[in-house]
């Protein structure tokens, strides 16, 4: 006997790399101040990121991983959740976390080195950013099967890059998303490269949106430059994922246009013609140019946007700056609800010692 | 905005802790039973998720096998599939499920099979279990228990007879608990779940079935963070936790018989340590052994020894010997006898303390 | 713009339960010492599989995990391998580790609970039993990696279990194998359970053999039960590993008659009436129909070949129950080349344990 | 079948070990250089793949990137891409690439981008490199070096900045060398490769560009299983290893100037420890301060002391003191400094220590 089982994978993408429509838009896409909503947003987004990038270039942050060329992916993530659902984000999603109510200025708070850079405004339950790659995928899948548990109905999005799907813990969540029956969107950021391993390193399949076959749940690619297909793939997803207790896995292609992180430097190990010829593929100019076709957008609306936009930059560096250093007992206070009284002696050394280097220091 | 208060001083009559602070039912009937320690952890998972709504069990085979030591047994007929989760063959997926749902509110207790397969769970529970509180400054926090069966004596596959809680103890942030005998199986994995910070409970399972104990089924939690002095004694404290609690009771007995009093303590949470308990302890007898299962160099008894070396020099009149696993792998069956310190190797250590100086 | 990439899995049976044919034969088929090779290492597999039980069982041997059922897979592994290739096998894979040249009493060694069952008649270079779930197979792909270093022709089989396929490990070796072109043959006895745990409930993949599109590489479900397409789907697999340097992923269906080990009880978690469906498709009625029907066996060939196994097995039990105690040093002798001056004084003592328990016994 | 003979003592100036005996190569003429740290390594990566076909490099970012600290800068243009791999991204895949490849005869060196990405590594680093001769006996075996940076001081984001050196010093089947200097380096990473056995090589990132020190590069290795004795004196002995070496160097010069002797002890190994010469030193002295980063609790400086308590209760004129981290989770950048050991708490260690009775 001879049997056959079939599986497929779309590639979805309305824009092209010229802003020109290469399929009939969905029909959200009458939602105009949506559409100004995410551009807003990328825009919102590289500034910041410029200004992130400039203060670890001027000492006054510690390493950053930019998110140049990879806004629409975060953007629309963020703008496609609701409320009540669940973040979990990884290093490149700042933009989608801004949106989702974290105060611009706790990016550069914990890439300048102080875990109150992962408080997200007290009282989200987003889970925080995550290094060590690929971690989050698995907890992501337990805070789903919580709110399933709990009887709520918020979905679980949570994103990666390329190289994470590589490492076990991507295969074991979405083999368990589909066992249980998560409501769980999964986002690979795929921008071609881990630091310094290209893509054709990390994988022979043809699309990393097939993983999901492995799992036996919804895989599908999208043009992440194309923020018309990001979020139309991720708003239906997650919908599905709300309505019908449904995982799926969305792999978003992008590019990293900037070095892996500041302590990076991509030039050792990337052709500069691969990188210009993505430059001409990168979302917000083909964004800006389709919402200039649509008659939606114009060089004053720019110009009033960038204001605002640096505004916002202005107060998170105001704000940055001006954090008052935290108690030296911080270190030690939030490892437990309660201090444990083996604990109690070192804490008393933490705050010695942090005396007498405050001293040392005025000495100076 | 600090969300901590100074701990009380944790002693085994002294006040409340954060784990017994917990309100236990008081108003149904509670009923006694002669247990055996698995037993009495399955009593005590009954107990608990009968009344918390938010406590979760997961691992391979907890749900309808009811566990390979049968600790689970029951708990999915009692409290339902969604509570009691069979979870696919992956540890570090058991761990990262574990942490998710514990930073959304609910309280998994979680089974890794055998201690032997805990290493793929150590990067969720060192990089996230341990860290989640810390890192968002108390927004977010990690209430997980991980229970495994640990250490030698059953005639075990590879893999299944191993003693590695060093590598646990040493993780800031992640309690480690350890249980010898039934009563103290129920009221510190009550206290482990009631913890709101994450705890590692591992269960010594060549007591699994040992000796039975009458258990009043009343959800009364024992401290953690805190030694529990067995036996007072004047001439020497043998220090010790697990299931070689059994055979150092043994010889205290022996010992007692010759006119030699020994204090025994069982070290109970082995992170963080109370060396308070044992310091005072040292203080009074002067001398020392401890005894561990896992290897020497390296363990649990490692530490202890060194605060004694640091705070308490001038009260030792012998030097503090270590009576433990070997500095090689953990052999097979055959030679697992050979390997695990045993009723003579405690005995011959005390005595070479006590004949000291 | 919207693309499609497809992707199929095939399923090969050629004797259906019946032991009747399905499909026309492999033309290796013709080749009937092979056939008769196949069912006579079938049926040694399990007589010496309910020897090691019965061992297990009147108290001379550990807890055991019968190949019951399985025998197929492991038997048809062990004779398509070359002698050059290497096994990288897991613990139900006694009859191919036989096969290639282990003496059947190292399996009553090692579950009897002595390391010396792992030394496979010295030289060989196959890996032994591999206790924690799935990292046999990363390993397996780093012996992959080193015979192609060396230049070496030699292709590895890998095997492992259906709940294995969960564990990160199996997709990170799977994906390396595709990035790396490695000479490497995946091999799934699915036997539907994972201890208690059914396949429904280890993932939602309509099949396992699908997890190969994942990595990019070539996948295939066979009927586990039939030698002849396990046979045909390994020895291909392994010549397009030698030939063009290719992984292959390949689900072997079977089911668990046993009980997970000797410790478990499966009559606990697993319904009879599925046991007893199950029993009409093992592997060696089945094979032993077939070879009768094509006139290649008879009662009197069977008889004589139980005496055979029987011999082996009696061979076998003697050389294990008469195995010396190895000396006491040998616990710290093997940890490393050298003795460690540091552990020279723990060698010493355990001389010294190992004189008083024996004296101890001794006065018993 | 026994592979084993008795190893012979090894100090610094005792006989060749188990890596010294490794030929070393000595027609070609030697380039003397002046290195960093990290360039001695990246030299000795150099050196053992030109001499030995057998050694193969792989990791994340190794190849053409040159490691992300350059250590193995190079290695793929002057080796190829066979035996100087990129990997995909996962540690544990790294770490059993590494155990498979080695069990056939290849000497794989496997590089950890950070310490605190080890742990999806440890399950086969515990569970199968450690043990593959022993569970062999002695038909395979296990010759990987794994490269990791560690430790704290550089400013760099969460989890790149621990120090779990304990951990992996617990498990017995594994070496844990760790150098302090560029030299040091060079002589033991050496000898790491050349080992028959698991060998995990832990380099303190903080001095990877501290001090440049005159290195020929004549492959001669340095001996494992050794401690360093790096200056010798009468009043206190002062143990440490990796980057903490330089603060430890820094409170002896002070201490000298006030006519204070410390012996100064570079542990290097610290899984199999050295207690030979440990032992002597505080025989000597009879004070002893031991300073690590990793958290107090468990960390190796505990075993080291256990083993005075054990062995030099007698030669012991005052506590046993450990400078160390604190144990709680590494803190951010902006606190780091709070959290690690510096000179002056050595130093006030040290004083307490000369002070006491
Ligand atoms: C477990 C682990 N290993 C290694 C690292 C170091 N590291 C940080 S980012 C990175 C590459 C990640 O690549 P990818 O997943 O494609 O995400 P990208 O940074 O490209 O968005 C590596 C290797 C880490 N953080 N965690
Ligand atoms: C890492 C790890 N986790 C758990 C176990 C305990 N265990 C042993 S066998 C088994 C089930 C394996 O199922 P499967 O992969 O389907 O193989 P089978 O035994 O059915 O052939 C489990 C959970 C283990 N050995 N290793
Ligand atoms: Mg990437
Ligand atoms: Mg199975």
């Amino acid at each position: 006997m001879r049997g056959r089982q079939q599986f497929s994978i779309h590639f979805l993408q309305y824009l092209n790399a010229q802003g020109k429509l290469d399929l009939p838009l969905p029909e959200w896409i009458t939602d105009t101040p949506l559409l100004l909503t995410i551009y807003e947003n990328m825009v919102q987004a590289r500034l910041l990121d410029q200004k992130a990038v400039a203060l670890q270039r001027t000492g006054q942050m510690g390493t950053y991983p930019s998110t140049l060329g990879q806004e629409a992916i975060s953007v629309c993530t963020g703008l496609a959740m609701a409320k009540h659902d669940v973040l979990v984000p990884y290093y490149r999603d700042a933009p989608a976390q801004i949106i989702r109510g974290m105060s611009p200025a706790e990016v550069f708070i914990y890439w300048g080195g102080d875990e109150r850079g992962g408080n997200l405004n007290r009282t989200s339950r987003d889970l925080p950013i995550c290094v060590p790659i690929a971690t989050q995928l698995t907890q992501a899948a337990g805070v789903a099967t919580a709110l399933k548990i709990k009887g709520e109905e918020g979905v679980v999005v949570v994103s990666c890059g390329d190289g994470a799907t590589s490492k076990g813990d991507f295969m074991e969540a979405m083999n368990l998303a589909g066992v249980w029956d998560l409501p769980i969107v999964f986002i690979i950021n795929n921008n071609r490269w881990a630091i310094s391993v290209p893509l054709a390193q990390q994988t022979r399949a043809a699309t990393l949106a097939q993983k999901a076959i492995a799992a036996g749940i919804e895989g599908l690619q999208v043009d992440g430059n194309d923020p018309i297909a990001v979020y139309d793939a991720i708003s239906k997803a997650i919908q599905r994922a709300r309505e019908n207790q449904q995982p799926a896995l969305i792999e978003a292609l992008s590019y990293r246009l900037c070095d892996h992180t500041t302590a990076d430097d991509a030039s050792r190990y990337r052709d500069a013609d691969e990188l210009k010829a993505h430059w001409q593929e990168e979302p917000l100019l083909r964004f800006q140019q389709f919402l200039h076709q649509q008659g939606l957008w114009d060089a004053e609306r720019e110009k009033a946007l960038q204001q605002r936009c640096q505004q916002v930059i202005d107060t998170a560096v105001a704000e940055y700056l001006a954090l008052e250093t935290e108690p030296p007992g911080a270190i030690i206070d939030y490892l437990h609800a309660f201090l444990p009284h083996a604990l109690e002696t070192q804490r008393a050394e933490i705050m010695l010692k942090s005396h007498a280097i405050n001293s040392r220091e005025d000495q100076k | 905005m600090s969300a901590n208060l100074p701990a009380s001083s944790q002693t085994v009559t002294g006040p409340a802790t954060a784990s017994t602070r917990a309100s236990t039912d008081t108003t149904t009937e509670a009923e006694t039973k002669d247990c055996v320690l698995v037993e009495a952890i399955n009593m005590a998972l009954h107990y608990e998720m009968a009344h918390d709504p938010t406590v979760v069990v997961l691992g391979e085979d907890v749900a309808s096998n009811g566990g390979v030591f049968r600790a689970t047994l029951d708990l999915q007929q009692a409290f339902g599939a969604e509570r009691v989760r069979d979870t696919p063959l992956a540890e570090g997926l058991i761990a990262g499920l574990s942490v998710g749902m514990a930073t959304q509110g609910l309280k998994p207790i979680a089974e890794i099979q055998f201690m032997g397969f805990m290493f793929a769970a150590l990067e969720q529970l060192i990089c996230h279990a341990a860290r989640m509180r810390n890192r968002t400054r108390g927004r977010l926090t990690c209430p997980l228990v991980v229970r495994m069966p640990f250490g030698g004596g059953i005639h075990a596959p590879e893999h299944h007879s191993e003693s590695t809680e060093a590598l646990l103890a040493h993780i800031p942030g992640l309690r480690v608990v350890i249980p010898s005998s039934a009563t103290r199986a129920y009221g510190l994995l009550l206290a482990a779940i009631r913890e709101p910070d994450p705890v590692i409970f591992l269960e010594p399972k060549r007591i699994y079935r040992a000796q039975a104990q009458r258990i009043c089924n009343d959800g009364q939690a024992l401290p953690l963070d805190t030694c529990f002095t067995l036996r007072e004694g004047e001439d020497l404290s043998l220090i010790s936790w697990g299931a070689l609690i059994s055979e150092c009771t043994q010889v205290a007995d022996q010992l007692h018989e010759q006119g030699i009093s020994v204090e025994l303590i069982d070290v109970a949470t082995v992170s963080p340590l109370d060396m308070t308990t044992i310091l005072q302890s040292v203080a009074k007898t002067g001398r020392c052994v401890i005894a561990h299962e896992a290897p020497k160099s390296g363990g649990i008894g490692g530490e202890i020894a060194a605060q004694l070396a640091e705070h308490a020099l001038l009260d030792l009149k012998a030097p503090v010997l270590r009576v433990a696993g070997y500095d090689t792998v953990m052999p097979y069956a055959k030679k697992e006898a050979l390997y695990l310190p045993g009723v003579e190797d405690i005995h011959s250590a005390i005595q070479e303390v006590l004949a000291f100086g």
